[in-house]
């Protein structure tokens, strides 16, 4: 086990060690949305010792409960761009995930041991230094291969599955929309109330969604003084 | 005649056993009882005969030169006893300083190979492209070809691999099912867990 | 107790013997008296002794490997009886084709040569380092300079491609022109595809 995994958590909705809790979370004996993420960072960051591979394991893990915390406080009625994944799904295929990634990690683990029993068995890499040379005589060959190998560098790639980009954060696109959608209800709102319930990074990405809209000229921004709250409308209003 | 007289007396196996030393000695890589036998020119049957000849003179406590079977072959390596000495004399750059992304990343080419880099970092959550190249570099996995025409390239563990970490085969890895913790092992802690709030 | 018998009575040479028949199975290149005195850890003049227990007893007709003494050192090589077996290790059967990382790389050298490695690796989208030396060890392509001075050394075909390819040159080369009018828009399209490819 590594010093992830066995991250002592103390948090209001559960005690134990990290790996526990995603288990709990995975198995859905413990609901994500009471869990405080922040909290474990913190926790994290008070028993973080300087190991880049531990703080690397440790980004993985976290990102993929914000993920799946994220998923789960988008209203299913709002247009996600996760229209092929519904929060089940995610759930699901993030649980799947997470164990497939255990057993690798245990792989690794296995691998890590085998190298130490092995490290004291040394063989020559390479040739041997009175060794004749090898010949690697090569039969006639067509020119056509080099084109066909070449239209194949130059074909179009296929379509990138969206599999591979689950892991990120919420994009800034799913806030514009939202934004222009709240804006064309009401056509002013406050900022601060409509992002209240997400988390900071959710919060962060939002704020981006503002910014992106006021520099396109679509919106006007107010706010009476620093940390005050912004207020948001139309700007054609 | 005195040397005709000895050539005589000399056991057949002793001459081919002499042939697969040469051949082990200057092997770049582990050599299968079908290469030697075709280097040779002998029945591979005899070869093997031959190869446990050996194995009882080149083994570890008898020479510093031994016999092993790894990565689907024979070669020889160092006696472990010769290991200090060996560490003086070269450095080791395939397996030293193997980082946990570099181990994760080699234990999913092995596993699942060929596979490619998207596939990879699916399985990992993060980028494995320079956890690839430096498995590349270091000769622990090669490119086998694309996943199809214009797509990803895909990866395999190599031989190399194989000598590296003493296997004779991929299939001697264990199941990745045996080493991950099971959920029992899991249920057990959660309620070691549960026991210890309570009290 | 046997045991402990036997380790009082081995000679104290037999044990440096050893451990220079393992330096010498894993030096990549002769090593010479001092340099195995010094992985050993034992004097030079115990070394010579070691050495000369070791030439007896692999010396040609006694063993398929053989200590030669050559002007950098010490190292084993193949016994002049097994001199055929290791020429039929050696010499490979004539290969067929070519692998697909090196298919890739030739045809990328042979349309837009001279190109550098780092302009190979963008159009594969994978590092072309083992690609490219296997090429240059097989003599199909070449060092042409470099892209200027201290720049990446760039690479070009040679007259054996051309000769193994039935070419009398490259302008004989399949014609490309539906994917680009010029080598330089060919080369800027593949790079493009493998931007969008992104493995």
């Amino acid at each position: 086990m590594t010093a992830v995994a066995e991250l002592p958590l103390d948090l209001d909705s559960f005690e134990g060690p990290f790996d526990l809790l995603l288990t709990l979370v995975l198995k859905e004996e413990l609901e994500l949305a009471d869990v405080e993420i922040a909290e474990i960072v913190l926790t994290f960051l008070e028993e973080r010792r300087d190991d880049l591979e531990v703080d690397g394991e440790f980004l993985v893990l976290v990102a993929s409960l914000l993920e799946l915390k994220a998923r789960g406080l988008f209203p299913e009625e709002e247009e996600a761009p996760f229209d092929d994944l519904d929060p089940d799904d995610a759930a699901g295929e993030l649980a799947e995930r997470l164990a497939q990634y255990r057993r690798f990690r245990a792989g690794a683990g296995w691998l890590e041991e085998r190298l130490e029993r092995e490290s004291d068995r040394y063989f020559r890499l390479g040739p041997a230094p009175l060794a004749p040379v090898p010949e690697r005589p090569l039969a006639p060959q067509q020119p056509e291969c080099l084109a066909v190998a070449l239209r194949a560098l130059a074909a179009e790639p296929p379509a990138p599955s969206l599999r591979h980009i689950t892991l990120t954060f919420p994009p800034v696109s799913l806030f514009l929309e939202r934004f222009r959608a709240v804006l064309r209800r009401r056509g002013r709102f406050v900022f601060d109330k409509e992002v209240d319930t997400l988390t900071r990074v959710e919060q962060a990405v939002a704020f981006l969604a503002l910014l992106e809209l006021r520099k396109a000229g679509e919106i006007a921004i107010g706010q009476a003084a620093p940390f005050e709250e912004i207020t948001v409308w139309n700007s054609a209003a | 005649m005195e040397q005709r007289g000895l050539r005589v007396l000399e056991n057949p196996v002793d001459r081919l056993a002499r042939t697969i030393e040469a051949l082990l000695v200057i092997a770049p890589a582990a050599l299968s009882v079908e290469e030697l036998a075709a280097a040779a020119e002998d029945e591979p049957e005899r070869v093997g005969t031959a190869l446990g000849l050996l194995a009882s003179r080149y083994r570890e406590g008898r020479s510093g030169i031994v016999l092993e079977q790894v990565a689907g072959g024979y070669a020889f390596r160092a006696a472990r006893e010769a290991a200090e000495a060996c560490a003086r004399l070269v450095e080791r750059p395939v397996q030293r300083g193997l980082s946990q992304a570099a181990l994760e990343t080699l234990a999913i080419v092995a596993y699942l190979g060929p596979v490619s880099r998207p596939e990879i970092a699916r399985i990992r959550g993060v980028a494995a492209d320079s956890a690839v190249a430096g498995l590349v570099e270091r000769g622990l996995i090669a490119e086998a070809g694309r996943e199809k025409e214009g797509g990803a390239i895909r990866y395999e563990a190599t031989p190399l691999f194989e000598r590296v970490f003493g296997l004779t085969g991929l299939s001697e890895l264990p199941r990745l099912d045996d080493l991950a913790e099971s959920d029992e092992g899991l249920r057990a802690r959660l309620e070691e867990v549960a026991g210890r709030r309570g009290a």
